[in-house]
């Protein structure tokens, strides 16, 4: 399931949710990204899509994923619009039968998001606006992948 | 008629979101070259290193041809999560 | 926090407690393990901890990831006890300034639980009961961090 | 008076989870001695690769003395998650 949405959403709930009628299912990881608070400073995030196109770009690489890493499920859940610090911005979960593919599919999806899901960030902060470009990290990451 | 999306900082840039060029020029890259025309600033945006373009909702590489209705959209280096 | 348990417990509002006040956080990852249901099968697991000496144990091993991957936090839920099909078994949760530091250390714990945490694990199945040790791979996986 | 505790397997091939034995053995060695005069084959298992002793809660290594009220846990390969 891939789901973008403008709201506030409840990490723990979608877990759960996640979690039930699993039979097969011995490892589930999950990765929740949060807005951070920097230092007392007041930095609001931003997040734009694409609508329909980031959804469903999003949908193909979690459907790649669960071949890859043989999982049960994966799902996605993207705040996107204006996000204050402390709120969740994104939830990735996995499921597999054991942990090891779990845990991969999960650094997986989220290396993608990070620098090559549709989704722009901008951050708002005490000296003005940018838009966040994927670190030298990030870029890093993904190429593991590959 | 071909609308034309821009996100992220492309849109910051043009100061506008959605623009409707009409009649549909034949190709992407006659796309571009009419964006010149207009601004030029952004035109050199558009070919930066990092921006992809997708027609219809397919990103695409190189020129393609432009049908009728044709939805544009311009994706400066993407970073969610 | 270490936390050994014979009561159900709910990994979402887990996961939502730990998340609470977190200003610095950017990344929680958690791994959670389910006691699974073989094709139809009842199999239930019996877990056994040395009571005190366990959650010293793992709070040690807790303390380690903490430093090493400059960890936030770290919580360890462990049920012991019998545990039906489709129950939770373990929760990790880690908090992290960014996602890296936050699943290695994730992925760390998980690794120590299977194979050097003092819990002893008994399956009961249809063919009788066995006492479960450690995997060639959960041992390979361990090596990965020394 | 030294209480031992066994765990997993240990305590399923022993059939006891808790003995004291009075008076205490002076050496984590002498209290092995004494089991295995009681149950060789526990004895062979408490040697076995894999399994690790602890003393007042800490894990030991080779021989060491045992206080008076000492805790002694064998401890059969771990898994747990």
């Amino acid at each position: 399931m891939i789901r973008l949405t403008d709201q506030p959403f409840d990490p723990g709930a979608e877990l759960n949710r996640f979690c039930q009628g699993r039979k097969r299912t011995g490892a589930v990881a999950s990765f929740l990204g949060l807005a951070r608070g920097e230092e007392g400073q007041a930095t609001t995030l931003e997040l734009e899509a694409y609508p329909e196109f980031t959804e469903a770009e999003i949908g193909k690489m979690a459907a790649a994923a669960a071949a890859r890493f043989d999982l049960h499920d994966a799902w996605v859940i993207h705040r996107v619009g204006a996000i204050p610090p402390g709120e969740a911005i994104v939830l990735v979960l996995t499921a597999a039968a054991h942990r090891r593919e779990a845990f991969e599919a999960c650094d997986f999806l989220m290396d993608y998001l990070k620098s090559r899901a549709p989704l722009w960030k901008k951050e708002h902060g005490a000296e003005g606006s940018r838009w966040v470009e994927p670190s030298a990290r990030d870029l890093a990451d993904i190429q593991r992948w590959e | 008629m071909a609308r034309v999306l821009l996100f992220g900082r492309l849109r910051d840039l043009a100061g506008w979101r959605e623009r409707a060029f009409d009649p549909a020029p034949a190709t992407l890259f006659a796309l571009k070259s009419l964006i010149a025309g207009q601004d030029a600033r952004l035109a050199s945006a558009l070919d930066a290193p990092g921006v992809r373009a997708a027609v219809d909702r397919n990103l695409v590489s190189g020129d393609v041809a432009l049908a009728h209705g044709a939805e544009v959209a311009f994706l400066p280096p993407m970073s969610g999560g």
